[in-house]
């Protein structure tokens, strides 16, 4: 299989679906003939021209709001944030707009748009650019959430995303832009709600979404070569819906788990994956289960102490072990 | 002070728009005007008997905007505004059955009674809702007419929008969007002097006018006095024309008043107005009852023509609330539905995963 | 001791802080010449005038955001969202500058602000008027949350939240606001990070914030009264601060806790409480620490079936009975 | 295109302010030009070298902007500007080490490494940052505005924002606020005529300029070439006594252009704009070199002059390298420092409950 970036994958899905249907449009700042902020819809503009790629201003509370009003026409519009950060300026229309309306309005209208950026932090912008906010967004019922961590389920996912009839809220990582990953040159989807295990392991399990999940593999090879633990490394992939019932496989078959994501501690995501297996999985525990986030504080600039800020392979090893004493 | 903009002058009368009209139709609109006042006063009464929860806004004073504007309407024109919404609902067609079910909270109200009174939603009249944020639908009606121009369609969308919701910034960025890609939108602002318990004066700066504010975006506006339906209507056509003809927005202001305080729950509406105000509208401005001495003038009404319609229009709100009144309410299992189009449709995708996360 | 609403007990509040220090200002739509939309300002106008009690054109960003600049400059502004489901068209100043300016100008800068409004469901106003966004404002770490249950915490919290350095998001609730509760006629101030015990029990820990503590109070006396049980009500007041002290103590004692929120539970601020348990009470539980949420949908119009959707005491109640089963 | 504003006229070198401007005074204009280029300029190349992270928007090409309005600021008026700061920084007196030491993310960073290049700050000097969200910092310039009002000092809010900036919603809101309210800020809109890689025309809907957007909400307004620094100081001037004396805002639009691209990270810069267009501006229209032009005809500065003030302003940013490449890294432990004044100054408040959710 050919190695591709995580760019280019996304880059594949969105051209393809492009060519699918008409219906779909890509929209967002520096997008159509700027080639992307970062370059994720480079050559789409060139290939599919204005009218299916279209540089916005930066109104992001105005172009996220058109494009929920568009889909509720039936386009599929693919709105671009340059990144998740600036969610917070459009915070009313994908809350209440694409995230209620189509329950108020009892069913009768649909909103099929895909929000899509980087939502990472460890780039050195600053806490004004380092939000994750996916515990928020699938706090929202209405909303669903994606985080895909490789090419493979970014391209995948992708092409769900876009298909699916629900607004999908879908986060990027400008770290892993630039990673490559086998991805196959046919076509294939992922179903949102499907976690994906991507190391084999048997006595803990390492859960997590997004860039997250790397660290967690990088975790368990020392915990393996070190430490003679064998990990699962279950990658949720998609937040909304969630796949509980891989976390409870997988935690009903290790006993013990600890919990990685880049999000702030207080309400991320692991804190539901936590409540989770205390109500469903609390006589298959072992051991408490732990949690890695990163450290709560806004992000910090330095790029030296920043890198200490998110999870690292050394913060997940001694919380494992910890399971162990 | 309020409606000091010029009232309808002739010109209005026979713009091509209002020329063409039948007696039967001039009729119409007296009728369409007075379903919507009864039935906004039918679920007063039915609000105060406490038949109703949360907010009610009423549309009372106002209805020869919805009217008018919306009488103008072709298959791709597309109609969105705010919390204040039923009169819009009644103008685009939709029935004081499940307008008024909605309000009960019944399953048969036009959203299941998921939205009630602010949110109701009839896409098939190309009503797009009933939207409570105050100009959180601006941005939606900018991407219908978006939507219409991707699709190729000669339409407008015509959003409605409040004198206070002039101050949301997401209407800037949509004037400015829909000027730089000449989307045909029209944003009506149905100014009625009033923002909740505020006055235009105390909420906006403006030179002229609000719609002027268009004009720093190159955007076509106007203002008019919205008390007579022929100013209403040609003045709306222009904006329609603009945006059929040549894809550009407009910005149109339309003055209005309302007789009602903010809500119904607004006890103070005779405090930070006076009553002295509010009966020189009753009097002089009605809208019904300029538009029935319109036509009594114009020898196209008589007046048992004009109780009849306006029996008719209370029987309609009367048989409304029966409706209401005798509907089920939703289900406790129906909290779950119209969440999410994949779940409510039993796809693979809504299938797959957990969706909901109830204790 | 007098009876007094929440509604009053705010007030005064207000009241006394606007007397004692010359720098609170208070602003927001309605709160000046119409009294508040709810009335919690009512004649603080009349009483403190055009320069302390200020009435805003609808623009929370605009607003939202000149508090925040202005408390840079020293005034401590109290600033009323009329609901504070209208956060969302604000968000951006919220989060990126009350949040973070103190933390991107390495200390530099302070901003004591207040923002202070009804945060709940149950009162069919439809999912854009019901938003309960204290989970999502303490993951912001530069952010306090507030939530007073009763008139006499709503009053002490008030002063001290005017009082603070920082920040603090205070959410009030319109269910409560006519509601009354002994307060007494001297000042006294209530810290935040303080949970209150509303109730001793010893066999099961209802823990909860915001009215959902009054449904606990209910639940608790049916426990009592029909099933023996005797169940501690503990009351977090403050979301973060949180007085995880208080928390760890109750289950210790109890070992057995349901969780109670009248916010969507994903990621609620009880998901963050289990985790909370998991971590450092572990050992202590003798069941699983269960949740009370309300159902995860939209707020629903419909009066006779919203009320079904936030948690009442018949849905808390089982809960408990089951932790003993 | 780009400046077609007129340049500098007699008029604006006569003007009062101007006029009464000493022989040192415009030298050090000069030099507090050459200080910015210079500090961006050796930025620029710690950042290629991988002395830094993230972002780098370089001021340079609008030098005359920045020293020409902050030389106007007297002690209650306060500066508060978008994530391209660091000329802002500069012009209000940060020293240039502790700029560059921010850059480094070193402990001795002017926000102590925190904040990095977007997120500068100096109260002390009445500079309130530096701020990443595009158009954020609107409503805050606005609350400076407010708070000196409220405190009853006459002064004045200058905040900056960029051409791409002016489509974000909360600046309208804004607008309207310090209208309605007759508040002190001065909104200035450094239009570099992109924003990223778009232009002005890409991206605004405007009549004659994007000033001309504050005529709707009654707020006087102005355009003016910014390359000269006598043009912007009279018209800033023009702005900040209405501030001082009415109480009054005021939009005030100085065209501009940056050299480099929107951040250094842009490859794209000379795709998206030719290179003959950059390299007319760095002809005709450099503001330093047009400041030095103007002092050496007026006679108020000689050749060896100049190369001494460029000197020392190399020779600073030298040092500020020097200074930051030595300074210590923050402590790790400084991550949970700055988050909440009661926990930094352990006040009981601070103690009180857990504020700090690390596993
Ligand atoms: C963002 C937001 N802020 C505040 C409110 C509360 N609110 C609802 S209607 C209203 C007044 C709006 O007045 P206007 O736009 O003139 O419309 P009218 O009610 O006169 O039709 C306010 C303040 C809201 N719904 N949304
Ligand atoms: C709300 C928001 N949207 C997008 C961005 C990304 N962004 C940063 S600067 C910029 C361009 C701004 O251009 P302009 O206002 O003209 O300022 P200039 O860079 O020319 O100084 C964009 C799109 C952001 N920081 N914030
Ligand atoms: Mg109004
Ligand atoms: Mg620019």
């Amino acid at each position: 299989m050919p190695l591709i970036t995580y760019r280019e994958a996304l880059r594949h899905a969105l051209s393809e679906e492009i060519q699918r249907d008409e219906n779909v449009v890509i929209l967002g700042e520096e997008v159509a003939e700027y080639d992307g902020a970062y370059k994720v819809t480079e050559g789409l503009w060139k290939k599919f021209g204005d009218k299916r790629v279209v540089d916005t201003p930066i109104s992001e509370a105005a172009f996220i709001g058109m494009g929920i009003g568009a889909s509720m026409l039936g386009l599929r519009p693919v709105m671009e944030l340059m990144f998740w950060s600036f969610a917070t300026v459009a915070w009313d229309q994908i809350v209440n707009n694409a995230g209620f309306v189509r329950y108020m309005s009892g069913g009768l209208i649909n909103c099929p748009i895909v929000i899509r950026g980087p939502a990472n932090g460890g780039t050195n912008v600053g806490a004004t650019h380092s939000h994750t906010p996916e515990n928020m967004l699938a706090n929202i019922p209405g909303l669903k959430v994606v985080c895909p961590a490789t090419a493979y389920d970014a391209k995948g996912l992708m092409k769900t995303a876009i298909r699916d009839n629900d607004p999908v809220m879908f986060m990027e990582n400008t770290l892993l832009y630039g990673e490559k990953w086998e991805v196959p040159d046919e076509e294939y989807l992922i179903p949102l709600g499907v976690a994906d295990l991507k190391r084999e392991g048997s006595d803990v399990s390492l859960i997590a979404h997004g860039r997250a999940a790397l660290t967690c593999l990088k975790a368990a090879e020392i915990l393996a070569a070190e430490h003679g633990i064998q990990a699962d490394v279950l990658d949720l992939r998609s937040i909304r819906p969630l796949d509980e019932e891989a976390i409870l496989r997988t935690v009903r078959k290790t006993h013990r788990a600890v919990l990685v994501e880049e999000n702030k501690p207080f309400c991320g995501v692991d804190a539901q994956i936590s409540s989770i297996l205390m109500e469903k999985a609390f006589d298959e525990l072992d051991a408490p289960v732990l949690r890695v986030s990163a450290i709560d504080a806004p992000a910090f600039y330095s790029p030296k102490i920043e890198v200490k800020q998110l999870p690292r392979p050394e913060d997940i090893v001694p919380k494992v072990l910890s399971l162990f004493s | 002070m309020p409606m000091e903009t010029p009232e309808s002058t002739p010109d209005h009368a026979s713009a091509p728009v209002n020329r063409s009209l039948s007696p039967e139709q001039k009729r119409r609109f007296l009728s369409d005007m007075l379903r919507i006042r009864r039935f906004e006063q039918a679920a007063l009464k039915q609000y105060s008997g406490g038949k109703m929860g949360g907010f009610l806004h009423l549309y009372i004073g106002q209805e020869s905007v919805a009217i008018g504007t919306v009488s103008l309407m072709g298959p791709n024109d597309h109609v969105i505004t705010a919390y204040r919404d039923h009169g819009h609902a009644l103008a685009v067609g939709m029935g004081m059955n499940e307008c008024m079910a909605e309000l009960f909270g019944k399953a048969t109200g036009c959203s299941k009674g998921k939205g009630g009174s602010m949110h109701y939603f009839a896409p098939d009249k190309n009503y797009w809702g009933g939207h409570g944020i105050v100009a959180g639908q601006t941005p939606l009606g900018l991407g219908l007419a978006y939507g219409l121009k991707y699709k190729g369609l000669k339409g407008a969308a015509l959003c409605f929008m409040g004198d206070g919701a002039v101050n949301q910034g997401c209407f800037y960025e949509s004037l400015n969007l829909a000027s730089l890609w000449s989307l045909p939108v029209i944003y009506i602002i149905e100014n009625n002097h009033y923002s909740m318990g505020t006055s235009l004066n105390r909420s906006s700066a403006f030179k002229s006018c609000l719609a002027e504010r268009a004009e720093g975006f190159a955007i076509d506006w106007d203002l008019c006095n919205g008390e007579d339906i022929y100013t209403v209507r040609a003045k709306t056509q222009e904006a329609i024309e603009r945006a059929h003809q040549n894809s550009r927005p407009t910005v149109l202001e339309i003055e209005t008043y309302r007789y009602y305080g903010h809500s119904v729950a607004d006890a103070k509406h005779k405090v930070y107005r006076s009553e002295e105000e509010i009966e020189r509208y009753k009097q002089n401005h009605d809208p019904i009852q300029r538009w029935k001495k319109q036509l009594l003038g114009e020898g196209v009404l008589t007046e048992a023509q004009y109780d009849e319609i306006d029996i008719a229009a209370q029987q309609e709100a009367e048989a409304s609330v029966q409706f209401a009144e005798s509907s089920p309410l939703p289900s406790e299992a129906s909290i779950l539905e119209d969440v999410y189009y994949e779940v409510d449709h039993g796809t693979a995708a809504g299938t797959t995963g957990r969706h909901f996360f109830n204790n």
